[in-house]
């Protein structure tokens, strides 16, 4: 096999692993504030393509304008949820939860099929289709859009969770809930913020990756499940972790492809992901923590 | 505990009772159609539906067959096998069609012949798989064109050209499935040899890996066979990469959708199709070129889209049921016979002869192949 | 009966227990006490194979049982009750009992399912046994009620029950009468010793120390993870070090 | 007599009886897939409903045991009868297998590793093309019968599906109220408490697991002679979400309950369907109104209801 | 300042606290003694918002706050420092410190005066200046029950809630803790409720004591009229036996 070869494999990964890594945060970030596996978290990401759309080709706006009004409706969508969906919830188990979240998504996803029809649309790219070439490579300038936006995206988070109150005051919540609540931290309006962040990312995540894939009304879903699959790599974690989570993903799946067999592709992701999950079940990079009663 | 259940079974046995039962229209003649209006395939039957219902009430306005109106029931099998069962029997049982059309998919079309078969009802399948109608059953017609057909478009281009090595690139869902089946099973005929073999998962965002391993192997050409929006992703993945081999797709894509998805990338690529792409541009000497101008026009007026082959094969179901219909046909055993005997039909996919060991009914005229040029289609001579 | 010995934990670099042992007899009621935070119910943790220690080995009846699971504990005869009693919430009190019985009894998968005649001869037999430990700790008129609705004292009382039903040679109380007012916590300690003269060996962390000074034939004093003293009630009440360590230094 | 079996008997007598109302319509054949659904939710119920423990992958265990007995009865020309018990075992020992890695997770983690396993088994359908014919399906599976009796129509099929059905209702009605259903509700309440009083909860679990894969198993091999048609995309994660959607709307921890969100949710879309494309919508929203205002589930929320209106209704008169 | 009227409250099937009746007046140093299961963390959580009372009323300078969520509570200016510390582990001491001032952060207070206000807190613990950049969960109980302390003042809080400060903690590190206790009084005049096992020191330090028995008050009175009564020694080390 040739170097020029690996090295596509591995671009190509990285750059559908970003999106997964985008993808797998909002998760995250959802799960620490609240304990909830949001299983609409894809439809956000499909609401970010879609939404993108209807500003470019209904609205005639152009995409820089079009970018900023898709992620606030999308955004909106999210608080919509949480207001609607999970705040007024009477009996908050995890597995109501999950089905609640699995009957919203299939709600948002059948008002978009019904609002945008059934068609896949094609959304232009930010800036040329030229191929760039990379040492043997080739990626095309979208690719480092993404890898750009989500560099910067990490960098936002990190900033966020690190160094503004409120961002500390979410890690907080996340760590122990009472705690939280004892120093004056209004949870429930975390648990809000939480649903913001996330719906934001990933409808960026879906804008960013449309003009490569393109956009239609469900395909949230496979987006989420692997979005899923590199939050739990990464141990849930809002950071790092889950970014490495989701390339570890999307190369793997491009390898596998490439050097092993393309149908059975997404059998080989999924097969290590189990391995993961039985060698350390607080994923790869996880403490072990010792267990409490 | 035991009052709850009671009080839950009772519930559940009056809205059991309470379901919808339909009665027919005194005189009309009740066809079913079943489409997968939603899910993987919506891309097949929404167009199909669409077509059907345009064209029944065409039928209906002008006056009917034989001053009896034509009745369409449809229902959405959201291209599931075992919905396409259910919903089969329904209309057998509940709606007493005489004749169903559909489904969309060969699956689930594979999954309702046992149905027809069984209660003795015509069925005309709009899916392409040749399994439908080879080997031969009784009461089971098809309008698509086999993708054997297809197949032997491309390889004839292929031979005449004296391009041998070929890699093959198919979706794994049962379109690329049975393509790609066709696809090995054919070559040797036309002294072709494939010299890789790969899928991708119909939701699959990216193909480069797939196409960095076939640039490695040198191909003459790449054959893709699946439908919107992989192979639109596999061009564009394509033009990224640099790859100069030609690019043959199937007549899943054969819609002006394809261009508008894959851009400037599809420029150049070659695919079968039913003539409904090019109608305008056919001789007029073709004898198919009346109906195909016909059901665009319509299609455009009804639904301001441009109609494709798909739709089309809802089309063509709906006028051979016509005809049989006028030849006096009024039980589902007489139609399965007058279908049976259709000759000479120019429809969308071609012109149909059925006859009692054809009930797929297609020459290989019934492809031309095209290209994409300046984004619009032109046939390839 | 059971051997302590040397048992150290650390969690996450902070030492919870630093090398306790000690030694109790088959037979005994013996009381472990401490202050907040002492390590107590870390150390019946550990015994009772919930946590496995840092270091440390644990005997039971003369064989080593390190590290085992709590059910292989049960099936050498050792139970053990919750400081926040852990019922069966969704099931009634005879249930929660008869679970307790499961040791005891052996139909299969398929025999259950099938209900085969020694299997239903077998349920009569557990419904037995788990009627004998109601009407032993005196809620066999709840028998009925689902262990949710129960009252704590009444859970106390069912969790001790259901623990005997395992017909156990030692059972581990963690807090026994925390939350009982004082007519329940007099009764609980006329339970307790009832349970001695069956011939069941009784260990109990406890806070009230009028309960603890009551019924213990010994005691075990814990101070932030190490063994402060152990000796009889009367020793321990004179102990200054354990004085200090309860109402502070007197200095 | 005991109180549970007269319950049964009067639940069976009812579900034998439907064949005389609904003889010869397209109800009948919904009432097969009501029978299939309600299978499948009583094993995935046990696993989550008595053992707590969630699985996204049931469809899996459905679709091999479907392809099991398709394969060894079109493609070799065996006996259903054979078939049946070697792919319900086979898929029992494979779950059994699986069960102890797989069940050591919790949780979320649990969701996600069950997940992953149905759609490994989907994948490998839909690969194994020379096996099971890919995603073009696997066609020309014989109708069971016994001797010259041949379940090939739906009023058979439903009797056959239906003894097997209510059989199996009976057998987990048993199974719950014995010293093992006892020990898993104990495991799902509190697994410590369990465990201290001698439960092997591990091991018990993957036994259930086990156990509700070999019904899942049952049902898919009762699946594919009845369809005599099984192709990959009735055993995706689309149908592992519908199964849990069955139990949890039914009533987790009820059998009974596993029939009602069964047939529900069979039976919703046939209600639906001349909502034509709105149909999906209300079907997501149903699932979210559901959850909100009947968190137990129908068994437990249609009475509740009840009684509240009858309240009203005797608030109005009084 | 703070007072209690009735309040009864079920934790789950519990009731935990029956009929408790207590006042605190401004500047006190008021401890609630009583032994484990007694239900002195619940008269906390009961004031703090944590669980909420199913009958009686919590006053607090007259106004009403029994049903009030924990964060509005906190606004008025009553914080807790709970039981076991609960200091946010995988964040900073800084970051701790920052948290406790959440509510002047979210009201816009000036930056300036909020770090004033953290100097203040290292000048009562230096210790945690030197750690000020240490994940919380590193450091030993002592210092994390510093830092539970100093989080806690930092909402500059009227009234000071504190549970069992000297948990698990060794008698040096318990001595230091009260010393600061002590110092905010005299310094802030802080009031503070103390909920205490170690009886002695926490009736040496405060001014008056209450006694709980299964969630009733039993006993009250000064500290030292506590500390002389011998059924407060009794609830602790049980009935004399009067052995020889």
């Amino acid at each position: 096999m040739q170097f020029d070869q690996l090295l596509q494999y591995l671009l190509s990964g990285l750059s559908t692993g970003a999106i997964y890594a985008l993808i797998g945060i909002g998760f995250s970030i959802i799960y620490n504030a609240t304990g909830i596996i949001n299983f609409a978290q894809g439809e956000f990401v499909m609401l970010g393509g879609m939404l993108t759309l209807l500003f470019l080709e209904t609205c005639k706006l152009p995409l820089w304008a079009a970018i900023p009004c898709a992620i606030s409706v999308a955004t909106a969508s999210g608080i919509l949820f949480e207001r609607l969906a999970i705040r007024p919830l009477r009996q908050p188990t995890p597995i109501n939860l999950v089905i609640i979240t699995i009957g919203g998504s299939i709600l948002i996803r059948g008002l978009s099929m019904l609002l945008w029809g059934k068609d896949t649309h094609a959304i232009p790219p930010f800036s040329g289709e030229e191929p760039i070439a990379v040492g043997g490579a080739t990626i095309l300038p979208q690719h480092l859009w993404i890898l750009g936006i989500t560099l910067l995206i990490i960098a936002a988070n990190k900033f966020f969770f690190y160094y503004t109150v409120s961002g500390k005051a979410m890690r907080a919540c996340a760590y122990n809930r009472r705690a939280a609540g004892l120093v004056g931290i209004d949870v429930r309006r975390m648990v809000l913020f939480s649903f913001i962040i996330s719906s934001a990312m990933g409808s960026v995540a879906g804008i960013i990756v449309a003009p490569l894939t393109m956009t239609a009304y469900d395909v949230g879903v496979m987006l989420g499940l692997k979005g899923f699959c590199a939050a739990i790599i990464g141990g849930m974690s809002s950071g790092g972790a889950t970014v490495v989570g989701g390339l570890v993903l999307g190369v793997l799946e491009s390898l596998g492809a490439g050097l092993i067999s393309s149908g059975y592709k997404d059998a080989i992701a999924f097969i290590i992901l189990l391995l993961i999950l039985f060698i350390r079940p607080q994923g790869l990079f996880g403490k072990a923590q010792s267990e409490r009663v | 505990m035991k009052k709850r259940f009671v009080v839950a079974c009772c519930l559940l046995c009056i809205s059991l009772l309470s379901a919808p039962v339909s009665f027919a229209a005194a005189g009309a003649i009740r066809i079913g159609g079943l489409f997968a209006v939603t899910g993987p395939a919506a891309f097949l039957g929404e167009p199909e539906r669409n077509s059907a219902k345009m064209v029944v009430d065409e039928i209906n306005a002008a006056g009917g067959i034989k001053g009896r109106k034509l009745e369409l029931v449809t229902y959405d099998t959201a291209g599931d096998a075992t919905k396409a069962v259910q919903l089969a029997t329904k209309l057998i049982r509940d709606d007493k069609v005489v004749a169903i059309i559909g489904p969309s998919t060969t699956g689930e079309s594979m999954a309702v012949i046992p149905v027809a078969e069984k209660e003795q009802i015509p069925l005309i399948s709009c899916s392409a798989g040749i399994k439908i109608t080879d080997p031969l059953k009784k009461w089971i017609f098809k309008t698509a064109q086999n993708d054997t057909l297809a197949v032997g478009r491309i390889f004839e281009q292929l031979q005449k050209q004296k391009l041998t090595k070929v890699s093959i690139l198919t979706v794994s869902d049962g379109f690329g499935s049975s393509g790609r089946e066709q696809l090995k099973a054919q070559a040797a005929t036309f002294g072709i040899a494939i010299v890789s073999d790969d899928t991708y998962s119909p939701k699959d965002t990216d193909m480069t890996s797939q196409l960095t391993k076939i640039r490695g192997i040198k191909p003459d050409v790449i054959i893709c066979w699946g439908t919107n929006p992989g192979p639109a992703v596999i061009a564009k993945n394509a033009k990224q990469l640099g790859l100069k081999i030609p690019l043959y797709m199937s007549h899943g894509v054969s819609s002006k959708k394809f261009i508008d998805l894959a851009g400037d990338a599809a420029e150049g690529i070659r695919l079968p199709s039913g003539k409904v792409l090019v109608a305008d541009v056919l001789p007029a000497s073709d004898p198919q070129k009346k109906s195909l101008l016909a059901f665009v026009k319509d299609y455009q007026n009804h639904f301001k889209t441009e109609g494709d082959h798909f739709g089309g094969h809802a089309w063509d179901a709906v006028m051979l049921l016509k005809g049989a219909f006028e030849n006096g046909a009024n039980t589902p055993a007489a139609v399965r016979d007058q279908l049976e005997k259709t000759k000479q039909f120019h429809g969308i996919g071609g012109t149909f002869n059925y006859s009692s060991h054809d009930h797929a009914g297609l020459g290989k005229e019934a492809f031309v192949l095209v290209e994409v040029k300046n984004k619009d289609w032109v046939i390839v001579k | 009966m059971l051997e302590v010995s040397g048992i150290t934990q650390i969690f996450g670099g902070v030492t919870a227990l630093e090398a306790v042992s000690f030694d109790i007899r088959k037979g005994d009621i013996t009381g472990v006490i401490g202050p907040n935070g002492a390590g107590k119910t870390t150390l019946f943790n550990i015994i009772s194979g919930i946590y496995t220690q840092t270091s440390g080995r644990v005997m039971l009846n003369g064989t080593d049982v390190t590290g085992l699971p709590p059910e292989k504990l049960a099936m050498l005869g050792m139970v053990r009750t919750f400081q926040n009693i852990e019922l069966f919430g969704g099931m009634t009190v005879m249930e929660n009992v008869m679970v307790g019985l499961h040791t005891r009894s052996k139909s299969g998968l398929l025999a259950c399912s099938l209900r085969l005649p020694w299997s239903r001869k077998e349920e009569h037999r557990i419904r037995a046994g788990a009627q004998k430990w109601l009407e032993f700790t005196g809620i066999s008129e709840l028998s009925d009620v689902t262990a949710g609705n129960l009252s704590f004292g009444k859970g106390r009382l069912l969790e001790i029950a259901r623990a005997l039903a395992v017909e156990p040679g030692i059972i581990l109380m963690d807090e026994p009468a925390a939350g009982l007012n004082s007519q329940e916590t007099v009764e609980l300690a006329c339970l307790i010793r009832q349970i001695r003269d069956l011939g069941i060996t009784v260990v109990l962390v406890e806070h009230d120390m009028e309960l603890v000074m009551d019924i213990c034939d010994r005691i075990v004093v814990l101070n932030l993870g190490v063994k402060l003293a152990e000796g009889t009630p009367g020793e321990i009440q004179k102990n200054h070090e354990v004085i200090a360590a309860y109402l502070g230094d007197v200095d | 007599m005991n109180r549970d079996l007269i319950k049964f008997l009067a639940f069976a007598t009812l579900i034998l009886a439907t064949p005389q109302v609904l003889s010869g319509s397209y109800l009948m054949n919904v009432l097969l897939f009501v029978g299939i659904h309600t299978m499948l939710a009583i094993g995935l119920n046990l696993l989550l409903g008595y053992a707590g423990q969630i699985s996204l992958g049931h469809a899996g265990f459905f679709g091999l045991g479907a392809y099991l007995s398709g394969i060894l009865t079109a493609t070799y020309g065996w006996n259903p009868w054979l078939a049946m018990p070697l792919a319900a075992s086979v898929v029992g020992g494979l779950a059994f297998l699986i069960g102890f890695p797989i069940l050591k997770l919790k949780g979320h983690y649990l969701a996600m590793a069950t997940l992953g396993m149905g759609i490994i088994m989907y994948i490998i359908f839909n690969e194994t093309i020379g096996l099971t014919g890919g995603p073009s399906g696997l066609s020309g599976i014989p109708a069971i019968s016994i001797g010259s009796l041949a379940f090939d129509s739906d009023q058979k099929n439903f009797y056959l599906i239906w003894s097997f059905t209510l059989g199996m209702t009976l057998l987990t009605l048993n199974l719950t109220n014995s010293r093992i259903g006892r020990a898993l509700r104990a495991v799902h309440d509190s697994e410590v408490a369990a465990q201290v009083l001698g439960i092997n909860a591990r091991l018990l679990k993957v036994q259930i697991f086990a156990l509700s894969a070999v019904i899942s198993s049952i049902a898919g091999t009762l699946y594919a002679h009845t369809m005599t048609f099984i192709s990959p995309t009735s055993f995706g994660f689309n149908f592992s979400v519908e199964l849990l959607t069955m139990v949890v709307i039914g009533g987790l921890g009820s059998i009974y309950g596993s029939f009602l969100g069964a047939a529900l949710l069979t039976l919703l879309p046939e209600f639906l369907r001349g909502a034509q494309d709105y149909d999906i919508i209300i079907y997501g929203a149903l699932l979210m109104v559901m959850v909100k205002y009947m968190p137990g589930g129908l068994v437990r929320g249609v009475p509740d209801l009840f009684r509240k209106l009858l309240k009203k209704r005797g608030a109005r008169h009084a | 300042m703070l007072r209690l009227k009735k309040i009864n409250t079920y934790y789950g099937k519990v009731h935990a606290l029956k009929n408790v009746t207590l006042f605190l007046a401004e500047g006190e140093i008021v401890t609630l003694i009583g032994a484990n299961g007694a239900g002195k963390t619940t008269i906390l959580n009961t004031i703090s918002g944590v669980i909420p009372a199913s009958s009686g009323e919590v006053l607090f300078n007259d106004c009403q706050v029994t049903a009030l969520p924990p964060d509005r509570i906190v606004r008025l200016g009553i914080s807790q420092v709970p039981e076991g510390r609960q200091v946010f582990k995988p964040l900073s001491v800084e970051d701790n410190l920052d948290l406790g001032a959440y509510l002047r952060y979210i009201n816009g207070e000036s930056k300036v005066s909020i770090r004033e206000d953290m100097v203040q807190v290292f000048n009562l613990f230096p210790l945690l200046q030197e750690r000020r950049k240490q994940l919380a969960g590193t450091m030993s109980g002592g210092e994390q029950q510093m830092l539970a302390i100093g989080r806690a003042l930092m909402a500059k809080p009227k009234l000071l809630l504190l549970d069992e400060p000297s948990m698990g903690l060794a008698p040096l590190i318990v001595q230091e803790i009260f010393r600061v206790l002590n110092q905010l009084r005299q310094e802030n005049g802080t009031t503070i409720l103390l909920v205490e096992q170690n009886a002695r020191a926490a009736l040496k330090l405060a001014d008056r004591g209450y006694v709980l028995e299964t969630g009733k008050i039993i006993l009250e009175g000064s500290s030292v009229e506590l500390m002389e009564n011998a059924d407060v020694k009794r609830a602790y080390l049980g009935k004399d036996r009067g052995l020889p």
